[in-house]
Protein backbone atom coordinates (compact mmCIF):
# COMPACT_ATOMS: atom_id res chain seq x y z
CA UNK A 1 0.00 0.00 0.00
CA UNK A 2 1.00 3.55 -0.81
CA UNK A 3 0.73 5.49 2.50
CA UNK A 4 -1.04 8.89 2.13
CA UNK A 5 0.84 11.43 -0.10
CA UNK A 6 2.14 14.60 1.35
CA UNK A 7 0.61 17.36 -0.79
CA UNK A 8 2.88 20.76 -0.53
CA UNK A 9 1.66 23.41 -2.26
CA UNK A 10 3.62 27.20 -2.00
CA UNK A 11 2.87 30.04 -4.20
CA UNK A 12 5.44 32.65 -4.13
CA UNK A 13 7.29 35.85 -5.77
CA UNK A 14 10.55 34.17 -5.71
CA UNK A 15 12.46 31.51 -7.95
CA UNK A 16 12.43 27.67 -7.12
CA UNK A 17 15.28 25.53 -7.29
CA UNK A 18 14.15 22.15 -8.80
CA UNK A 19 16.81 20.44 -7.08
CA UNK A 20 15.91 21.47 -3.51
CA UNK A 21 12.37 20.44 -4.40
CA UNK A 22 13.29 16.73 -5.30
CA UNK A 23 15.73 16.32 -3.32
CA UNK A 24 13.32 17.29 -0.28
CA UNK A 25 11.01 14.68 -1.74
CA UNK A 26 13.34 11.87 -2.28
CA UNK A 27 15.74 12.32 0.68
CA UNK A 28 16.34 8.72 2.93
CA UNK A 29 13.55 7.33 1.39
CA UNK A 30 13.07 3.77 -0.16
CA UNK A 31 9.92 2.93 -1.66
CA UNK A 32 9.83 5.90 -4.43
CA UNK A 33 10.08 4.11 -7.71
CA UNK A 34 9.56 7.17 -10.09
CA UNK A 35 9.71 10.99 -9.75
CA UNK A 36 8.35 12.94 -12.40
CA UNK A 37 8.75 16.84 -12.39
CA UNK A 38 7.24 19.65 -14.77
CA UNK A 39 8.73 22.79 -14.96
CA UNK A 40 6.90 25.69 -17.20
CA UNK A 41 9.21 28.33 -18.57
CA UNK A 42 8.27 31.97 -19.77
CA UNK A 43 9.13 31.24 -23.77
CA UNK A 44 9.60 33.43 -26.40
CA UNK A 45 10.16 31.94 -29.85
CA UNK A 46 10.27 34.52 -32.13
CA UNK A 47 11.60 37.52 -30.03
CA UNK A 48 8.39 39.54 -29.90
CA UNK A 49 8.17 39.06 -25.94
CA UNK A 50 10.11 41.42 -23.02
CA UNK A 51 8.17 40.31 -20.53
CA UNK A 52 5.45 38.79 -18.56
CA UNK A 53 3.33 39.53 -15.88
CA UNK A 54 1.40 37.28 -13.67
CA UNK A 55 -1.31 38.42 -11.38
CA UNK A 56 -2.88 35.67 -9.14
CA UNK A 57 -5.70 36.05 -6.30
CA UNK A 58 -3.66 35.23 -3.09
CA UNK A 59 -5.10 32.80 -0.80
CA UNK A 60 -8.07 31.39 -3.78
CA UNK A 61 -4.42 30.22 -5.63
CA UNK A 62 -3.05 28.24 -2.89
CA UNK A 63 -6.25 26.65 -1.70
CA UNK A 64 -7.23 25.59 -5.41
CA UNK A 65 -3.57 24.38 -6.11
CA UNK A 66 -4.25 22.30 -3.00
CA UNK A 67 -7.80 21.29 -4.17
CA UNK A 68 -6.13 20.52 -7.70
CA UNK A 69 -3.13 18.10 -5.60
CA UNK A 70 -5.90 16.38 -3.36
CA UNK A 71 -8.05 15.52 -6.63
CA UNK A 72 -4.83 13.98 -8.23
CA UNK A 73 -3.96 12.23 -5.33
CA UNK A 74 -6.64 10.45 -4.57
CA UNK A 75 -6.86 9.07 -8.27
CA UNK A 76 -3.21 7.78 -8.28
CA UNK A 77 -0.89 6.46 -6.35
CA UNK A 78 0.87 8.98 -5.44
CA UNK A 79 3.31 9.40 -2.19
CA UNK A 80 4.61 13.09 -2.59
CA UNK A 81 3.54 15.94 -4.93
CA UNK A 82 4.89 19.07 -4.66
CA UNK A 83 3.13 22.42 -6.86
CA UNK A 84 5.14 25.87 -6.62
CA UNK A 85 3.43 29.07 -8.63
CA UNK A 86 5.33 32.03 -9.21
CA UNK A 87 3.45 35.10 -9.70
CA UNK A 88 5.43 38.87 -10.17
CA UNK A 89 7.42 39.75 -13.46
CA UNK A 90 9.13 37.03 -15.68
CA UNK A 91 11.62 37.25 -18.80
CA UNK A 92 12.03 34.47 -21.48
CA UNK A 93 13.90 31.83 -19.81
CA UNK A 94 12.68 32.13 -16.17
CA UNK A 95 10.35 29.91 -14.56
CA UNK A 96 7.16 29.80 -13.55
CA UNK A 97 5.73 26.74 -12.30
CA UNK A 98 7.09 23.62 -10.67
CA UNK A 99 5.23 20.35 -9.91
CA UNK A 100 6.87 17.19 -9.13
CA UNK A 101 4.87 13.89 -8.76
CA UNK A 102 6.72 10.91 -6.73
CA UNK A 103 5.23 7.46 -6.86
CA UNK A 104 6.33 3.77 -6.69
CA UNK A 105 5.23 3.28 -10.53
CA UNK A 106 6.22 5.27 -13.42
CA UNK A 107 2.77 5.90 -15.06
CA UNK A 108 1.16 7.14 -12.24
CA UNK A 109 3.79 9.82 -11.80
CA UNK A 110 3.02 10.87 -15.62
CA UNK A 111 0.04 11.10 -14.82
CA UNK A 112 -0.54 12.86 -11.87
CA UNK A 113 2.06 15.36 -12.96
CA UNK A 114 0.10 15.85 -16.22
CA UNK A 115 -3.27 15.80 -14.88
CA UNK A 116 -1.98 18.73 -11.89
CA UNK A 117 -0.66 21.09 -15.13
CA UNK A 118 -3.86 20.59 -17.02
CA UNK A 119 -6.06 21.94 -14.17
CA UNK A 120 -3.92 24.10 -12.88
CA UNK A 121 -4.15 25.61 -16.59
CA UNK A 122 -7.84 26.11 -16.30
CA UNK A 123 -8.66 26.16 -12.52
CA UNK A 124 -5.88 28.00 -10.77
CA UNK A 125 -6.47 32.06 -10.30
CA UNK A 126 -3.57 32.82 -12.25
CA UNK A 127 -3.70 35.97 -15.42
CA UNK A 128 -0.97 36.83 -17.44
CA UNK A 129 -0.34 39.63 -19.58
CA UNK A 130 2.65 40.12 -21.91
CA UNK A 131 4.93 43.33 -22.57
CA UNK A 132 6.20 43.06 -26.35
CA UNK A 133 9.45 44.04 -27.51
CA UNK A 134 7.90 46.36 -30.01
CA UNK A 135 6.73 48.53 -26.93
CA UNK A 136 3.14 47.39 -26.96
CA UNK A 137 2.57 46.64 -23.13
CA UNK A 138 -0.06 44.81 -21.18
CA UNK A 139 -2.47 43.15 -23.26
CA UNK A 140 -4.03 40.02 -21.24
CA UNK A 141 -3.02 36.47 -22.71
CA UNK A 142 -6.33 34.57 -23.98
CA UNK A 143 -6.99 31.68 -22.47
CA UNK A 144 -6.94 28.79 -24.88
CA UNK A 145 -9.62 26.15 -25.73
CA UNK A 146 -6.86 23.53 -25.92
CA UNK A 147 -6.00 24.25 -22.41
CA UNK A 148 -9.92 23.37 -21.40
CA UNK A 149 -10.04 19.96 -23.98
CA UNK A 150 -6.38 18.71 -22.11
CA UNK A 151 -8.60 18.77 -18.67
CA UNK A 152 -12.00 17.73 -20.05
CA UNK A 153 -9.70 14.20 -20.79
CA UNK A 154 -9.29 13.10 -16.93
CA UNK B 1 -20.55 42.01 0.89
CA UNK B 2 -16.63 42.45 -0.40
CA UNK B 3 -16.45 42.25 -4.34
CA UNK B 4 -12.93 41.46 -5.75
CA UNK B 5 -11.30 42.25 -9.36
CA UNK B 6 -8.71 40.60 -11.36
CA UNK B 7 -6.94 41.44 -14.46
CA UNK B 8 -9.34 42.69 -17.39
CA UNK B 9 -11.82 42.59 -15.14
CA UNK B 10 -10.59 44.91 -12.50
CA UNK B 11 -8.89 46.85 -15.13
CA UNK B 12 -12.57 48.06 -16.98
CA UNK B 13 -14.06 48.27 -13.41
CA UNK B 14 -11.15 50.22 -12.50
CA UNK B 15 -10.87 49.36 -9.10
CA UNK B 16 -9.24 46.29 -7.39
CA UNK B 17 -12.28 45.41 -4.84
CA UNK B 18 -15.40 46.97 -3.30
CA UNK B 19 -17.93 46.66 -0.01
CA UNK B 20 -21.70 46.32 -1.40
CA UNK B 21 -25.02 46.09 0.04
CA UNK B 22 -27.18 44.07 -2.56
CA UNK B 23 -30.90 44.41 -3.16
CA UNK B 24 -32.69 41.25 -1.95
CA UNK B 25 -33.48 39.80 -5.50
CA UNK B 26 -29.92 39.28 -5.99
CA UNK B 27 -29.32 36.21 -4.84
CA UNK B 28 -27.45 33.65 -7.18
CA UNK B 29 -24.32 34.61 -9.72
CA UNK B 30 -26.16 35.14 -12.71
CA UNK B 31 -28.15 37.55 -10.64
CA UNK B 32 -25.26 39.34 -9.39
CA UNK B 33 -23.59 40.02 -13.24
CA UNK B 34 -26.87 41.41 -14.42
CA UNK B 35 -27.12 43.78 -11.59
CA UNK B 36 -23.54 44.79 -11.85
CA UNK B 37 -23.29 45.27 -15.52
CA UNK B 38 -25.93 48.40 -14.77
CA UNK B 39 -24.16 49.88 -12.41
CA UNK B 40 -21.74 52.37 -14.73
CA UNK B 41 -19.49 52.53 -17.60
CA UNK B 42 -16.90 50.25 -16.35
CA UNK B 43 -18.82 47.37 -14.93
CA UNK B 44 -20.57 47.29 -18.35
CA UNK B 45 -17.61 46.95 -20.22
CA UNK B 46 -15.98 44.64 -17.77
CA UNK B 47 -19.60 42.59 -17.98
CA UNK B 48 -19.93 43.28 -21.88
CA UNK B 49 -19.87 39.27 -22.59
CA UNK B 50 -20.99 37.96 -19.35
CA UNK B 51 -20.39 34.45 -20.39
CA UNK B 52 -16.77 34.39 -20.39
CA UNK B 53 -16.93 35.46 -16.31
CA UNK B 54 -16.05 33.63 -14.05
CA UNK B 55 -16.72 33.86 -10.35
CA UNK B 56 -15.61 32.08 -7.09
CA UNK B 57 -17.58 32.66 -3.70
CA UNK B 58 -15.83 32.78 -0.78
CA UNK B 59 -12.56 31.28 -3.08
CA UNK B 60 -13.87 28.63 -4.64
CA UNK B 61 -14.73 28.12 -8.24
CA UNK B 62 -19.06 28.91 -8.88
CA UNK B 63 -21.72 28.38 -11.08
CA UNK B 64 -24.18 30.26 -12.39
CA UNK B 65 -26.65 29.67 -10.53
CA UNK B 66 -25.23 28.95 -7.38
CA UNK B 67 -26.59 31.20 -4.08
CA UNK B 68 -24.23 34.34 -3.07
CA UNK B 69 -26.64 34.96 -0.26
CA UNK B 70 -24.10 33.57 2.61
CA UNK B 71 -20.94 34.91 0.69
CA UNK B 72 -18.72 36.72 2.29
CA UNK B 73 -16.36 37.45 -0.39
CA UNK B 74 -17.00 37.14 -4.07
CA UNK B 75 -14.25 37.09 -7.21
CA UNK B 76 -14.97 38.31 -10.81
CA UNK B 77 -11.95 37.40 -12.91
CA UNK B 78 -11.59 36.12 -16.73
CA UNK B 79 -10.33 32.64 -17.87
CA UNK B 80 -7.11 31.54 -16.26
CA UNK B 81 -4.34 31.86 -17.73
CA UNK B 82 -1.71 30.28 -15.62
CA UNK B 83 0.91 27.68 -15.52
CA UNK C 1 9.15 25.62 -35.87
CA UNK C 2 11.56 23.74 -33.43
CA UNK C 3 15.20 23.30 -34.79
CA UNK C 4 16.27 19.93 -34.58
CA UNK C 5 16.26 18.20 -31.39
CA UNK C 6 19.92 17.72 -29.48
CA UNK C 7 19.64 13.91 -28.53
CA UNK C 8 22.21 13.36 -25.65
CA UNK C 9 22.72 9.44 -24.55
CA UNK C 10 24.80 8.38 -21.77
CA UNK C 11 25.31 5.07 -20.11
CA UNK C 12 27.34 5.18 -17.34
CA UNK C 13 28.10 3.62 -13.91
CA UNK C 14 28.43 6.94 -12.38
CA UNK C 15 25.37 8.61 -10.90
CA UNK C 16 23.29 11.64 -12.71
CA UNK C 17 22.64 14.86 -11.06
CA UNK C 18 18.92 15.69 -11.98
CA UNK C 19 19.54 19.40 -11.94
CA UNK C 20 23.11 19.51 -13.19
CA UNK C 21 21.61 17.58 -16.70
CA UNK C 22 18.37 20.04 -16.22
CA UNK C 23 20.60 23.39 -16.11
CA UNK C 24 22.88 22.02 -18.93
CA UNK C 25 18.96 22.19 -21.12
CA UNK C 26 17.43 25.14 -20.13
CA UNK C 27 21.04 27.57 -19.32
CA UNK C 28 20.68 30.98 -21.73
CA UNK C 29 17.81 29.57 -24.06
CA UNK C 30 14.67 32.06 -23.94
CA UNK C 31 12.47 29.21 -26.02
CA UNK C 32 11.78 26.30 -23.79
CA UNK C 33 8.25 26.66 -22.30
CA UNK C 34 8.07 22.70 -21.04
CA UNK C 35 10.65 20.66 -19.12
CA UNK C 36 9.72 17.40 -17.67
CA UNK C 37 12.05 15.02 -16.13
CA UNK C 38 11.75 11.52 -15.79
CA UNK C 39 14.15 9.95 -12.42
CA UNK C 40 13.89 5.84 -11.62
CA UNK C 41 14.98 4.86 -8.63
CA UNK C 42 15.75 0.85 -7.16
CA UNK C 43 12.73 1.04 -5.12
CA UNK C 44 11.72 -1.04 -1.74
CA UNK C 45 8.35 -1.25 -0.57
CA UNK C 46 8.53 -3.87 2.24
CA UNK C 47 12.04 -3.79 3.10
CA UNK C 48 12.88 -7.30 1.29
CA UNK C 49 15.43 -6.21 -1.64
CA UNK C 50 19.43 -5.52 -0.45
CA UNK C 51 20.50 -4.28 -3.70
CA UNK C 52 19.73 -4.46 -7.36
CA UNK C 53 22.06 -5.26 -9.97
CA UNK C 54 21.92 -4.11 -13.33
CA UNK C 55 23.95 -5.74 -16.44
CA UNK C 56 23.68 -4.45 -19.75
CA UNK C 57 24.84 -4.67 -22.94
CA UNK C 58 27.87 -2.39 -23.75
CA UNK C 59 27.00 -0.66 -27.21
CA UNK C 60 23.83 -1.53 -28.41
CA UNK C 61 22.56 0.35 -25.19
CA UNK C 62 23.69 3.47 -26.00
CA UNK C 63 22.81 2.97 -29.85
CA UNK C 64 19.59 1.59 -28.94
CA UNK C 65 18.42 4.53 -26.43
CA UNK C 66 19.86 6.68 -29.15
CA UNK C 67 17.12 5.19 -31.83
CA UNK C 68 14.42 5.23 -29.16
CA UNK C 69 15.63 9.23 -28.79
CA UNK C 70 15.38 9.44 -32.60
CA UNK C 71 11.88 7.99 -32.76
CA UNK C 72 10.76 10.40 -30.02
CA UNK C 73 12.24 13.54 -31.61
CA UNK C 74 10.77 12.76 -34.77
CA UNK C 75 7.36 12.19 -33.90
CA UNK C 76 7.30 15.42 -31.22
CA UNK C 77 8.15 19.18 -30.91
CA UNK C 78 11.22 18.59 -28.82
CA UNK C 79 13.79 20.79 -28.93
CA UNK C 80 16.39 18.69 -26.18
CA UNK C 81 16.38 15.06 -24.98
CA UNK C 82 18.63 13.65 -22.80
CA UNK C 83 18.95 9.84 -21.56
CA UNK C 84 20.90 8.55 -18.98
CA UNK C 85 20.82 5.26 -17.74
CA UNK C 86 23.48 3.64 -14.98
CA UNK C 87 24.32 0.23 -14.91
CA UNK C 88 25.78 -1.25 -11.83
CA UNK C 89 24.81 -2.17 -7.90
CA UNK C 90 21.76 -0.16 -6.84
CA UNK C 91 20.57 -0.08 -3.21
CA UNK C 92 17.21 1.48 -2.66
CA UNK C 93 16.89 5.16 -2.76
CA UNK C 94 19.59 4.95 -5.97
CA UNK C 95 18.67 6.88 -9.00
CA UNK C 96 18.83 4.14 -12.22
CA UNK C 97 17.45 6.25 -15.37
CA UNK C 98 17.26 10.02 -16.02
CA UNK C 99 15.03 11.22 -19.22
CA UNK C 100 14.47 14.92 -20.14
CA UNK C 101 12.31 16.16 -22.36
CA UNK C 102 12.15 20.15 -23.67
CA UNK C 103 9.69 21.56 -25.83
CA UNK C 104 7.77 24.81 -26.10
CA UNK C 105 3.95 22.80 -24.90
CA UNK C 106 3.64 20.61 -22.17
CA UNK C 107 2.29 18.06 -23.73
CA UNK C 108 4.63 17.11 -25.77
CA UNK C 109 7.19 17.21 -23.28
CA UNK C 110 5.24 14.83 -20.68
CA UNK C 111 4.60 12.21 -23.94
CA UNK C 112 8.00 12.52 -25.30
CA UNK C 113 9.26 11.59 -21.85
CA UNK C 114 6.66 8.90 -21.40
CA UNK C 115 7.46 7.47 -24.81
CA UNK C 116 11.12 7.17 -24.10
CA UNK C 117 10.28 5.41 -20.75
CA UNK C 118 7.99 3.12 -22.36
CA UNK C 119 10.17 2.06 -25.02
CA UNK C 120 13.30 2.02 -22.89
CA UNK C 121 11.74 -0.62 -20.40
CA UNK C 122 11.10 -3.19 -23.67
CA UNK C 123 13.70 -2.23 -25.93
CA UNK C 124 16.72 -0.65 -24.15
CA UNK C 125 19.62 -4.52 -23.41
CA UNK C 126 19.50 -3.79 -19.62
CA UNK C 127 18.65 -6.55 -17.28
CA UNK C 128 17.96 -6.27 -13.60
CA UNK C 129 18.72 -9.09 -10.59
CA UNK C 130 17.83 -8.70 -7.02
CA UNK C 131 19.63 -9.61 -3.87
CA UNK C 132 17.37 -9.95 -1.01
CA UNK C 133 17.77 -8.95 2.57
CA UNK C 134 16.84 -12.52 3.56
CA UNK C 135 20.36 -13.86 2.00
CA UNK C 136 18.49 -15.05 -1.40
CA UNK C 137 20.45 -14.03 -4.06
CA UNK C 138 20.57 -13.67 -7.84
CA UNK C 139 17.66 -14.42 -8.81
CA UNK C 140 16.44 -12.43 -12.42
CA UNK C 141 13.77 -9.63 -12.25
CA UNK C 142 11.13 -11.20 -14.82
CA UNK C 143 10.10 -8.83 -17.74
CA UNK C 144 6.34 -7.28 -16.71
CA UNK C 145 3.65 -7.89 -19.80
CA UNK C 146 2.44 -4.34 -18.91
CA UNK C 147 5.51 -2.90 -20.03
CA UNK C 148 4.29 -4.30 -23.55
CA UNK C 149 1.40 -2.86 -23.00
CA UNK C 150 3.03 0.24 -22.04
CA UNK C 151 5.02 0.14 -25.41
CA UNK C 152 1.97 -0.94 -27.78
CA UNK C 153 -0.27 2.08 -27.13
CA UNK C 154 2.18 4.11 -28.94
CA UNK D 1 30.57 -15.24 -36.23
CA UNK D 2 31.29 -13.89 -32.61
CA UNK D 3 28.19 -14.88 -30.48
CA UNK D 4 27.76 -12.88 -27.13
CA UNK D 5 25.04 -14.11 -24.21
CA UNK D 6 23.66 -11.55 -21.05
CA UNK D 7 21.73 -12.09 -18.20
CA UNK D 8 20.01 -15.89 -17.47
CA UNK D 9 21.40 -16.78 -21.30
CA UNK D 10 24.77 -15.85 -20.26
CA UNK D 11 24.79 -17.69 -16.76
CA UNK D 12 23.06 -20.83 -18.48
CA UNK D 13 25.41 -21.19 -21.16
CA UNK D 14 28.02 -20.80 -18.75
CA UNK D 15 30.15 -18.32 -20.73
CA UNK D 16 30.29 -14.76 -22.06
CA UNK D 17 30.92 -15.39 -25.58
CA UNK D 18 32.58 -17.42 -28.10
CA UNK D 19 33.70 -17.75 -31.58
CA UNK D 20 31.77 -19.85 -33.68
CA UNK D 21 31.66 -21.44 -37.36
CA UNK D 22 27.75 -22.15 -38.65
CA UNK D 23 26.97 -24.78 -40.91
CA UNK D 24 25.87 -23.59 -44.44
CA UNK D 25 22.39 -23.98 -43.90
CA UNK D 26 21.67 -21.96 -40.41
CA UNK D 27 21.47 -18.34 -42.33
CA UNK D 28 18.63 -16.83 -40.50
CA UNK D 29 17.30 -15.69 -36.66
CA UNK D 30 15.58 -18.86 -35.37
CA UNK D 31 17.56 -21.70 -37.50
CA UNK D 32 20.22 -20.78 -35.29
CA UNK D 33 18.31 -21.01 -32.15
CA UNK D 34 17.22 -24.33 -33.06
CA UNK D 35 21.14 -24.80 -34.13
CA UNK D 36 22.56 -23.97 -30.97
CA UNK D 37 20.01 -25.65 -28.70
CA UNK D 38 21.89 -28.79 -30.02
CA UNK D 39 25.08 -27.89 -28.40
CA UNK D 40 24.87 -29.26 -24.57
CA UNK D 41 23.40 -29.02 -22.03
CA UNK D 42 23.46 -25.34 -20.87
CA UNK D 43 22.51 -24.42 -24.47
CA UNK D 44 19.88 -26.38 -24.05
CA UNK D 45 18.32 -24.99 -20.33
CA UNK D 46 19.20 -21.57 -22.13
CA UNK D 47 17.25 -21.89 -24.84
CA UNK D 48 14.48 -24.71 -23.52
CA UNK D 49 11.76 -21.65 -24.02
CA UNK D 50 13.24 -19.99 -27.40
CA UNK D 51 9.95 -17.95 -27.75
CA UNK D 52 10.90 -15.94 -24.87
CA UNK D 53 14.78 -15.18 -26.02
CA UNK D 54 15.68 -11.65 -27.93
CA UNK D 55 18.13 -11.50 -30.23
CA UNK D 56 19.98 -8.61 -31.94
CA UNK D 57 22.06 -8.53 -34.92
CA UNK D 58 25.05 -6.10 -34.59
CA UNK D 59 23.40 -4.50 -31.91
CA UNK D 60 20.23 -3.66 -33.16
CA UNK D 61 17.04 -5.92 -31.94
CA UNK D 62 16.14 -8.89 -34.88
CA UNK D 63 12.96 -11.01 -35.28
CA UNK D 64 12.78 -15.02 -36.17
CA UNK D 65 13.46 -14.74 -39.90
CA UNK D 66 16.24 -11.97 -40.34
CA UNK D 67 18.76 -13.04 -41.78
CA UNK D 68 22.05 -13.77 -39.94
CA UNK D 69 24.45 -14.33 -42.97
CA UNK D 70 26.55 -11.32 -42.64
CA UNK D 71 26.55 -10.50 -39.00
CA UNK D 72 29.44 -10.17 -37.28
CA UNK D 73 27.73 -10.40 -33.72
CA UNK D 74 24.91 -11.38 -32.76
CA UNK D 75 23.62 -11.14 -29.26
CA UNK D 76 21.07 -13.59 -27.14
CA UNK D 77 19.26 -12.61 -24.22
CA UNK D 78 16.00 -12.44 -22.16
CA UNK D 79 13.45 -9.58 -22.27
CA UNK D 80 14.87 -6.71 -20.72
CA UNK D 81 14.21 -5.06 -17.95
CA UNK D 82 16.33 -1.60 -17.45
CA UNK D 83 14.86 1.32 -16.49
Amino acid sequence: MVKAANISVRVQREDFDVAVEQKRITNGRRDIGAVVSFVGLCRDEQGTLAALELEHYPGMAQSELQRIGQNCTRRWPIQELSIVHRFGKFVPGDNIVLVIAASPHRQAAFDAASFVMDFLKTNAPFWKRQHLTNGENGSWVSAKIEDDQAADRW
Amino acid sequence: MKLVYFAWVRERIGIDEETISLPDNVTNVSQLLTWLKDRGEGYAAALEHSDVIRVAIDQEHADAGDSIVHAREIALFPPMTGG
